[in-house]
């Protein structure tokens, strides 16, 4: 309750204070306040009725209890991992969740410092000395890629590779953001699961800007050739992009050693529940690229005093000072995101992350192996090391399979029309015999 | 009150692949070299964090064009119903909770900002721009018509210059009139049968209603061009007027502005888009519409395509939906109307000069000789949050100052007690301030002429 | 995961730095430690398996599900009202929930000003001067009125009288309070759901030292006559204790007004979920009995600058100081409850309160109407006003009926052989046509 | 840095009653008076006054005898859960999961303290004392032989004493011997056919093993006493030794301590009590127990009856079990080791004495000529919490330190320093402390003189 009796409930103002405030201000009413013409003035209504927050918080429960509920094995670039109750508690801490972007750094140190701490967690990750913020996930992390490439070519092309499997949905990114530029997107052959190299090296000419490869790939092979596609893309003078997700990239070859100049993906996976495919964007890059990065870059600096202080810099590259000459249009991020994934980053540390990513590995074999034995089944289609998930065929159509699971309580991914998908971690791993089991019933 | 780096308290290497390893070590990186702690040294860790750190709730935050308002607590328990939290490659008939709530918020926004149709999936307002300005170029081309130019105003956002550039336009920048609001002879000069757009804001950057809105509407459609409308402001207006009542085609809303969604930090946001009809067919894909008996997604005919791998940032659209359902018609209309009685009335408090009005949810005050910036430095001193400085241009030394419909009486006068005592006080105090925060005045320089952006750029000084 | 491989997950230490720290203390094991006699000490296992955190909640989200989901209308001493997000929220900020008693107020100024502000919050509530920082439950509360009025007392006698509807587990903590003293306990009759005032008036005499009444009865009846109670039980030199909670005392006639010495209940009303009986014991009194008080007391001083300051004071009462002569053995109490029940209640406010309370009682009687119109139900058995709750009469065995209840998904208590008590507020007020369903389908 | 009382915010004063309400006048109230804010300014309000507060995510808060340990969070939201969130009227057919996990509670208590049976029911240690006590009481007269006495040693809790007293008890206090632990030949003085128990902790309040607790069992049930286990040390013993094991026939565990649920700045905890099985039948009732295919309460044989209300304080069980379970044995046991090593080698880095030992999880050590106090609030200036002080009595200014497992080198070593700072600073310097916290010295004097218990006792002068 509030002494404000009708309005928002978020504005303190009695009638009192109300009356007492806009005659400080010199005026009769809150309407004499707007200067609006009365031929744009609007006076209908919206037709959006209140509700209590007790009342709001019942319709909503009720409104989310109409998702079926299912066991999900869904994954091709939205993950679940078990985020530890610490990341809750912590990032709700109304001092972080509620600040704005840092740009009075004397009294947003403690964001600031999470944000070089996340920083510099990624620089591990990939090997690559410059990371930023956060974009908004891994679609727009590749098209800022894209145009990163664009801006610092060396090669005289307009063309940017991406794999033939790549989610329509990254792909659709990609395409509009390289939209504004001389760019076109073009797609490269896979084999059995990873990169066909030597398509690759036939496709890539002094005309491709950037290759983008995925390790794990988005059907979960892990790529075995990196060293290789990263020479012969630099051979040409491309950018080589590296997609990838912060728990991979715990146990996977680092990005700086086998040539990535860019790394873009995921660091959702870490921080957040299953959220709909919301994102946390990463973007990690060479030294050489500094001044082209897109986004926010926390560095160090002085105060006053002399000691140690933490400050938002590079601030020239964004569009809030270079306009349409910046780096990106990009302003609001995903920062409290990245807080997220850095408390659980830190608080697996990394005999955890290896542990995770680890177990992604040996899960994911476990099931394939149990999912072939299944009569109808043959998994994984591909002959490779996987990472989460796998594609499995399915002697019968995989959409009327996919159907039966559901009704088992169920979901899996239909990827082909005899191709399922399915994505194993340590918060669906308890469901596996179920899941077989349904297998069996329904394959 | 200074809390070391992590990698300060513990570097632990971890030798990855061996024996144990499911991967065979041409697969695997060497080692892994992070920080290993405990959950208590981390709990601390971060609480101390938190303690450096101003938010809504430690006191006002009059940022102009950021509306920092309060964020409602239960949109965070909302936000984390286990039954919400599904993955978008589901099928459609197993998640009708979802594609619920979306429709309704599609619809809500809608009706809020006089638009026909809304796409939810850009994930904060510049990347609602972005969708805009694709759906602007989608529809000029489609009339087999490209443009190549787009009209903003000097005071707008940067970031509607930077977005028109991503999109391939170039950017026309149109000056402001003296009276701080658009130049209706500049215009007529910048429009053409190159426009595109006019990107505008609504009241603009220093709080003004374009009066003028119906003609500028009318130069722009003329000339063919679509009118698109930055959401940034658009806590000054509602139940008040609507952007598409003003002839705007396009708009986007800041969902973690307009409808208290929490900033974090710098985000996540969401930059929902609204259109007019004639423009549906454009958006990005996939929305949700009714089905029998349920709720569908699907492609409008000449979407424009992604902007979002997926749906865009899912847990901000369900805080913004509850928020809009909390306040309801007669709470959004009396948030905007307190939002403008805060700045006026605090306006009035202030002993610097606001030469542009009448204004609404916002003030560009100017500290005159002083310094903006360092004025806000030393309003730090007196425990408040300072205005935006330096911007727009068209004011020069500008604090551009918006306390939102969440302050009381008290606070507003504290903040005015905290422009005054800067008012009165020499370049010297304001030049070493601030003096009682957690860091002193920040070397802006020495960042990024050396800059040192992870642990591993440390040298042994700074350890 | 910690650099801590085996053991507790919350303790920091490495192997190394165990044998570093080890070796500065000068022993070779941690178990050279221990100086504990190889008779006793224990050699075997508990037989208790460490279970991760994601586990855990998996395990016991699992086992709390056994729990049947019931729509509860249950009262007698334990309500749930609807506990906004803010009072979770702000509680669970560790600076509070996770400090101790404020035995060092120079840094704990934060918790004592919300004591402080509960203290008065009651004390606007009862009208009454003085109330503690909080009592286990209302059972104590009661248990301790007792104890303070043996020590205070003015009446010669040894009995204490409570209501013959008290709850047995009220009672039987009361009888274990007074144990080790002269005092007895003894009840007095009730009069169609209000106390039987000319029988009360009977019972007490001077060997009475304190009456006990409720307000509103265990069975929702709202007492009539209030102020002759109080005037009869002090003609006889007696202390009035009269029970309550904070949500009816919004409302209700003001303790002090009709002449109550102490003020006992609960406050878990509001603050707390339905938590299976966990409490927050409120106690104000006189002040007279200031010094007779049991419990923490938070006051306002004066620090080294003159400024305000609060710090808990006249601890000369406490069993840390007085030991076997304290007003009572209480120790820790409930204060993060009451810091809860504070937020709770101003963020209600006045109004909000006021409102709360009506509505119980404006619902219940409507609830009542309702079941009265079921055939086989008449309600209110009780010919009163009522709060919350009110008893009614089933015309077939009251058992059977709440068995039937049950299988529909429906809790009621049973209080007689044909009554069956019912209670409403709004977290259950949505079901209520659910509800006079089921009773119409049952009764 | 001072926060005005929410009565100096806002006073606003609600009449009842009348026409409008739902009572007739004579049983309503008049008004009620209470503040009125809105939800921003109660964030805020409670917000600030967090931060004038010290909790265990601040820094090390090595209070003896109160096992100040970090509070695992996930314990918070397993207690959330809704479906644990049921009405202690329920049918027991009903609540199935309540009650397998208080059986199971009750289970693993019994056999971390060696003991038969164990009642959940007693809200904080004081009341499980009490429950012990009455325990003891009831079998004494079902033996047909009342008892009078209960022994107590100078340097036991405070809560000892009062407890007895409350339960009819005479307090027989027993002086320690030399080496700070039980004196047998006083002991030996004591016992009688009089004496209904002796309370005991163990490890004592000073850190050290009762090592003559075999004799001092013989010596108490030879007489026919009870031996009382105090529980508020056992942080100090998990997997090492047992009360049960010891002579030990009732205890009562401190979760709040030893299985680290959260102090709340006072409370709740719960304070259960074991017994061995002689003793069983007089526990409070109702327990629980395992039926045919499920679990039922039942109530012991000659049960005492009731302690509180409903069945203790439920959310503190949860958090409890929670605790007991993540742990498991290796990682209870592990607890108290590190406990004691932590308290060992904080010992080994202050300068001021202690004049006991071997000490297994706390020390007492003794300020000499500085006031014990004074060198408390001195500590604060230094950032971190100081011991328990003047307490026990046996250590002439004694600071009891315990540091709990959870603390690492570098913050015990931040804690020797605060010692050893304030060990070389002058009387003048430590009574004047502490000048860096949020209040300096208050005055309890004057608290204590003139009682202002709530914002209605406020003069003009404080406002």
């Amino acid at each position: 309750m509030t002494r404000h009796e009708q309005g928002s409930p978020y504005a303190p103002h009695t009638s009192e204070e109300t009356a007492a405030m806009l005659d400080v201000v010199g005026v009769d009413s809150e309407e004499a306040l707007f200067d609006i013409p009365d031929d744009v003035a609007f006076t209908g209504e919206f037709g959006i009725d209140s509700r209590g927050e007790r009342e709001l918080r019942g319709e909503l429960s009720r409104l989310f209890a109409k998702n079926d509920d299912l066991t999900e094995f869904l994954g091709r670039g939205h993950y679940d991992h078990y985020v530890p109750s610490l990341v809750d508690n912590l990032s709700l801490r109304s001092e972080f969740l509620t600040s704005y972007t840092q740009y009075q750094p004397e009294i947003t140190q403690g964001f600031l410092q999470v944000l070089f701490e996340y920083q510099s967690m990624l620089v591990e990750l990939t090997g690559l000395p410059i990371a930023n913020c956060s974009m908004y996930d891994a679609a727009t992390g590749i098209a800022e890629a894209a145009r990163l490439a664009n801006r610092v070519r060396q090669a005289s092309g307009t063309t940017v590779l991406v794999p033939e499997t790549l989610r329509a949905g990254k792909y659709g990114v990609v395409e509009n953001y390289v939209g504004g530029t001389d760019l076109t997107l073009d797609s490269y052959p896979m084999d059995d699961g990873n990169v066909d190299v030597d398509a690759l090296a036939d496709a890539v000419g002094d005309d491709t800007v950037m290759v983008y490869v995925e390790n794990p790939t988005v059907r979960g092979a892990i790529e075995e050739n990196l060293a290789d596609i990263g020479e012969l893309v630099h051979d040409e003078d491309a950018l080589f992009c590296l997609g990838s997700d912060v728990v991979a990239l715990s146990l996977l070859e680092e990005p700086a050693s086998v040539g990535a100049d860019v790394v873009v993906g995921e660091a959702e996976v870490l921080g957040l529940p299953t959220s709909f495919g919301m994102g946390l964007g990463i973007f990690a890059t060479r030294e050489d690229y500094l001044r082209q990065v897109p986004g926010r870059l926390v560095g160090i600096s002085e105060d006053a005093s002399d000691r140690r202080a933490y400050t938002l810099t590079l601030q020239t590259r964004e569009q809030h000072i270079r306009k349409e000459r910046a780096t990106s249009n990009i302003c609001t991020n995903q920062a409290w995101v990245a807080l997220r994934a850095a408390i659980h980053a830190a608080s697996l540390g990394p005999s955890g992350l290896v542990d995770l990513a680890e177990d992604c590995v040996r899960d994911a074999a476990e099931l394939a192996a149990r999912l072939d034995d299944v009569s109808g089944i043959q998994a994984p289609v591909h002959d490779r090391h996987h990472f989460r998930e796998f594609v499995a065929h399915t002697d019968q159509p995989a959409a009327a399979v996919a159907e039966d699971l559901e009704a088992e309580g169920f979901a899996v991914h239909v990827v082909g029309e005899h191709e399922i998908q399915v994505c194993v971690t340590e918060t669906n791993a308890d469901h596996v015999d179920a899941l077989v089991a349904a297998f069996e019933e329904v394959a | 009150e200074y809390e070391p780096l992590l990698s300060e308290k513990d570097s632990t290497k971890v030798e990855v692949g061996g024996d144990d390893s499911p991967l065979p070590d041409d697969l695997t990186r060497d080692s892994l070299e992070l920080p290993e702690l405990s959950e208590p040294e981390l709990a601390r860790h971060y609480t101390r964090l938190s303690q450096m750190n101003y938010g809504v709730e430690t006191g006002p935050y009059p940022l102009g064009s950021c509306t920092m308002k309060y964020n409602p607590k239960f949109t965070e328990d909302v936000a984390a119903d286990p039954n919400a939290a599904i993955h978008p490659d589901r099928s459609e008939r197993s998640m009708q909770g979802t594609l619920e709530m979306l429709y309704h918020l599609q619809d809500y926004l809608g009706r809020i900002g006089g638009m026909d149709a809304v796409t939810l999936q850009p994930p904060a307002g510049a990347a609602g721009e972005f969708t805009g300005i694709l759906v602007a170029k989608a529809y000029h081309e489609a009339q087999g018509n490209e443009r190549s130019e787009v009209i903003i105003p000097a005071s707008a956002h940067g970031t509607n210059f930077a977005t028109a550039a991503m999109a391939g336009y170039d950017v026309v920048e149109l000056p402001s009139g003296d009276d701080g609001r658009v130049d209706l002879d500049a215009l007529e000069a910048a429009v053409s049968e190159d426009t595109a757009a006019l990107m505008l804001t609504n009241p603009n950057t220093v709080g003004l209603f374009e009066r003028d809105i119906t003609e500028i509407a009318e130069m722009v459609h003329d000339v063919g061009g679509l009118l698109y409308y930055d959401g940034a402001n658009l806590n000054a207006l509602l139940g008040r007027a609507r952007p598409g009542d003003m002839g705007f085609d396009i708009m986007h809303y800041n969902v973690h502005k307009t409808f208290a969604t929490p900033h974090g930090g710098g985000g996540p946001g969401a930059g929902p888009v609204g259109v007019v009809d004639e423009l549906a067919e454009f958006l990005s894909s996939p929305q949700v519409r009714r089905n029998d008996g349920g709720f569908e997604l699907f492609d409008p005919e000449h979407s424009i395509g992604k902007v979002h791998g997926f749906y865009g940032n899912w847990l901000v659209l369900v805080k913004a939906y509850a928020y809009i359902a909390r306040l309801g018609d007669e709470g959004l209309e009396d948030a905007s109307a307190k939002a403008v009685l805060n700045a006026n009335y605090l306006g009035s408090q202030i002993e610097y000069d606001i030469p542009y009005g009448p204004f609404h949810h916002e003030f560009a005050a100017t500290s005159g000789e002083q310094d903006a910036a360092d004025v806000a430095k030393r309003m730090l001193d007196y425990g408040v949050h300072p205005p935006t400085t330096k911007w727009p241009e068209m004011v020069p030394e500008a604090m551009l100052t918006e306390p939102t419909e969440v302050e009381n009486r008290e606070t507003l006068d504290d903040l005015a007690t905290a422009f005054n005592a800067a008012h009165g006080e020499d370049d010297e105090t304001l030049e070493h301030a601030p003096n009682k925060t957690t860091a002193r005045r920040i070397d802006q320089v020495s960042a990024a002429r050396n800059p040192r952006l992870s642990w591993h750029a440390l040298g042994d000084a700074d350890e």
